[in-house]
């Protein structure tokens, strides 16, 4: 485990991913995706060469081993966000199935007419639209929590929009927009004590930031293999385990059941009642892999190699004339992700010219188009940036962002 | 691609200066166009007098790609025969889906400056916005003075952009 | 494209596949998934190290590679089922989403109170439980339709159990458990005559049969990847075009989208309404090579191979004693599906002493425990066989069979 | 895995010809056992009187090891006292999940013929599917001669079987 991370180091590092040998773009849409170590796909190849069978299915030795490596995956997952056991871990696509499994089974556990589920208005649209259709389904009403001009929510608002008739409180651990990272444990307690359940999303947090479910108490919690230097295939919802038992299940069929008749069905236990169908072992050992490769380089080097270079890029930014920064002033709140317009330009044209150095940004509303409509800014561009970005990459996105309105015609 | 010379001194002259946008005109027809993808639109005013395109302006928020292009293309097509205006809209589209003869080009004037839109094939809804909307005006309702309440989006037109909202 | 494919051929295709020079175990339980060639797992890397972007997210290069390789992927796969367009395909997990998206969407849309749902009793719990599911959620009924002792449906028998309240028929296009392949033409002709939408599983059949949704003049249509030689991320649920835009979403969130504000929503074109947060286009490419591969091999070819070895196989274990085979007695019947009794002995004993000899076959109720209950069987051992295996391996499969009722201490 | 020497003649012994399967005796107490991903289940009857257990016997289907074992564990305990027929199922839950000493072992007699089965993680439910219906009967009602209702799987007892049913 590493304790710090050096522009060297980090050289060194990319040598792991076959992508960075293959690309001299520079990659800077990390939030969207991120890129993979070849170990994590070995060991993908790995299973599918060598221990390849339907888990759980067969009595067969190959299909132990597979149903041995997709458990073993699902416990250093428990394990890597400090859930209380792998029953508590269940396996989805992606964070989107996670918070629409938890729209469906959830919504249909708690919500009742009249009901209300709170919402920040900085949500990801696949943990507002669940939301809202789970509402709409049931019912219930939506409630907006809303942040300040500079990102920050306060647990006192999420107080004062909290009434008895609250159910849900969902909220992102770390807005895509923003960066910042909000401290779920105080807005879990407000939501308990309401006796509401809290639902964070971890799919920007999860892979930028030590996660201990105990501390943050939060009652589920949903994000993504990919943005995890895993494949695209595999997601995961943590659950209290108390919670987890309450919950109706979402999708039903093969390996889910205990038993069926014509008449009679009776569920699975804990973590596969969840987990309807084939389960997608291939990815949930290359996720498993993912997750002992950041604890080798170790994750406070990670989070303090994303810190470093977001002040350098911030600092650069700042620098730049007609640069406007969305969110917190302070680089530290940002978390690699920088959120900006440049002044009289399209962001899509911003992104467009940028392209055309090989930087790859975003330019959009990130899948927070409600965020973009409160802040009244029709879009944005965005550079987010992983711990195996280098400094010269961060040059080369300042020196191509700086060219941007005078290859718009802006004289300056 | 060719960022570089694709946003060239037309491009920008048109959308930091356009001609057309904004202007006061006394239009017969108003029709809007949308991408909502990206939450830009334009509305695109015309002001036609015994078949000829009088007039014309536009108004709205979009990309330099789509700002200039309405502007170009209203450069283009005021004081023409709406039948010509809608055989320059097809010259556009052509050369936009499988390219097109000089001549063809040179009939567009400084519209043909976005030929290249077609290998960024994200951007090609964004030079289109301005034709589509034109000629949903044209055939819709030539000579009506009213706002038909409807819109045009390029998002799902089928203009060779591969992917999403084909 | 071959047009036949003999033993000789069999050894050099399995020098595709990097799982059989690494084991020597005699694979047979191909049904619950297939082993994968090594192009397609190249494919697929291929995809990470050069092409990895979030698709339909950036504007960049890079994002539009990843979005064309994935819709690439869509067209093919269209044009392998026969679909009229790639808006016709949407990418699940597995069939087993493919057919809980149905459930709920399609559910939600036909079914109310007092209607009914007919499935076959043969159906794999991925294609009965999401039905029942929706059924009692709409407070609809379900009706079984039954085969006869060897596992023949009948359209006549069909058509006496649909009424005027039949809205929906949910029928495999080839059984689990028997091996037998049904003219869905003719059913969904049956169910459409009396208006009701017709749903085909094809989990089995796309795998073993050349498919052509206009001719099986299904509705919907559901298969898995990982049972045609691709990872075990990918499904795909096809639809008519003009069912898919009466269905209502299922799941909610990124990339599934038109628009979002705060209090409304329009949702994307087709086929990507369906398919909520970032997609698994790694997995899709890897599905579209395999289709490539197959393509390569000759669909005909690998299914008379599939025929021969089923023959030699049923022929082999006609001759050994107290074996029972599950449905018809005719070989061709069977498309490699061979479920079976030892008799007096348990079927996990059958499988545990076969496994002794790296014989991989399945024991128990195939995720069909209701035809099970019908057949009056409590379970029974099934193996599948796939092109790619040899005469040898059933050989092996065959004279390990022979001795399991010695093992287990019957003087014979 | 060693099924070749698995299925010895001891286990296929008491799999084909049970001593105490279907036998008639005059229950004080009796207890389901049910393996629901399999289907198969037992039912355990058993004498107790003044502490022994005085005779006992089974019924239902299954595989031959979870057959066998009842089969084995019935002849071990018949005769004993309900407490050491308790320790001895502590004795052959410790052999499987951990292993014992050589002495531990002669004590379980022919039911140490199944220490092997740890081996095979997905049949372990099959050989304690008769212990712990045993256990539940012995601990439930130990003198009562009334069916409780209740029944036993051995699928989520933590017996050390990895994946689904732990
Ligand atoms: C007939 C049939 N339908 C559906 C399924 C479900 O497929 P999956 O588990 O890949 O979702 C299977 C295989 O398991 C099957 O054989
Ligand atoms: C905050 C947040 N939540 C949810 C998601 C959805 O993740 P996915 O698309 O992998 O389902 C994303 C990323 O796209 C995200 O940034
Ligand atoms: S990006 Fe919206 S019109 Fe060009
Ligand atoms: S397989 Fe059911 S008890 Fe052994």
């Amino acid at each position: 485990m590493r304790l710090n991370m050096t522009e060297q180091d980090v050289k060194e590092i990319r040598k792991d991913f076959p992508f960075f040998s293959g690309s001299d773009a520079v990659y800077l849409d990390n939030s969207a995706t991120t890129q993979r170590p070849k170990r994590v796909m070995d060991a993908l190849l790995d299973f599918y060469y060598h221990k390849n069978a339907n888990p759980f299915r067969g009595l067969y030795p190959l299909s132990w081993e597979a149903t041995e490596a997709y458990e073993e995956a699902r416990r250093i997952t428990a394990e890597f966000i400090g859930a209380a056991s792998s029953r508590e871990v269940i396996f989805t696509r992606n964070a989107s199935e996670s918070l629409n499994l938890l729209g469906f089974s959830l919504g249909s556990l708690l919500l009742h007419e009249g009901d209300e589920v709170i919402v920040s208005v900085a949500e990801h649209h696949s943990n507002m639209l669940p939301w809202r259709a789970a509402a709409e389904r049931q019912g219930a009403a939506l409630r907006y929590l809303l942040p300040d001009e500079e990102g920050h929510f306060s647990v006192e608002e999420l107080k004062k929009l909290i009434t008895e008739k609250t159910r849900i409180v969902a909220m992102t651990a770390m807005s895509n927009v923003f960066g910042e990272l909000y401290d779920t444990a105080a807005f879990a307690a407000a939501a308990h004590e309401a006796g509401a359940v809290f639902v964070a999303d971890g799919a920007q947090s999860v892979p930028h930031t030590k996660t201990d479910v105990k501390k943050m108490d939060c009652d589920f919690l949903a994000f993504s293999g990919h943005k995890l230097l895993s494949p695209m295939g595999i997601g995961v919802l943590y659950g209290k385990e108390e919670w987890l038992e309450k919950l109706p299940v979402f999708m039903t069929g093969g390996e889910m059941i205990e038993y069926v008749t014509m008449d009679e069905v009776s569920y699975a236990e804990l973590p596969h009642r969840f987990e309807a169908g084939t389960v997608n072992a291939g990815d949930a050992v290359a996720l498993g892999e993912a997750i002992r490769y950041i604890r080798e380089l170790g994750q406070d080097a990670m989070e303090g190699r994303e810190r470093d270079l977001t002040r350098i890029a911030m600092e650069g930014m700042k620098r730049i004339p007609h640069i406007r920064i969305i969110g917190s002033p302070d680089p530290d709140d940002h978390h690699g992700i920088l959120t900006f317009r440049v002044e009289g330009v399209h962001p899509h044209d911003t992104a467009e010219i940028m392209a055309g150095d090989g930087i790859c940004i975003r330019a959009g509303h990130h899948c927070a188009q409600p965020l973009h409509e409160y802040l009244k800014i029709n879009s944005t561009n965005r550079a987010s940036l992983m711990f195996y970005n280098t400094e010269e990459e961060i040059e080369r996105f300042l020196s191509s962002l700086g060219t941007v309105r005078r290859r718009l015609g802006y004289a300056e | 691609m060719q960022n570089r010379t694709f946003y060239n001194e037309i491009l920008t002259e048109h959308n930091l200066h356009p001609e057309h946008k904004n202007k006061m005109i006394r239009p017969t027809a108003v029709m809007r166009g949308v991408n909502p993808s990206c939450g830009d639109d334009i509305s695109l005013e015309l002001e036609v007098k015994d078949g000829v395109i009088a007039d014309g302006a536009f108004k709205g928020d979009g990309c330099a790609i789509s700002q200039a292009s309405a502007d170009m293309m209203l450069e283009l097509v005021i004081g023409r025969p709406v039948d010509e205006a809608l055989r320059l809209k097809d010259t556009f589209m052509k050369m936009i889906r499988e390219g097109v003869s000089e001549e063809e080009l040179e009939m567009l004037e400084e519209a043909s400056s976005l030929q290249d839109i077609s290998h960024m094939p994200s951007r090609v809804k964004c030079a289109v916005l301005g034709w589509r909307t034109l000629e949903e005006i044209l055939t819709a309702s030539p000579e009506n003075g009213e706002d038909s309440g409807k819109s045009v989006t390029t998002e799902n037109d089928g203009t060779g952009i591969p992917g999403k909202r084909k």
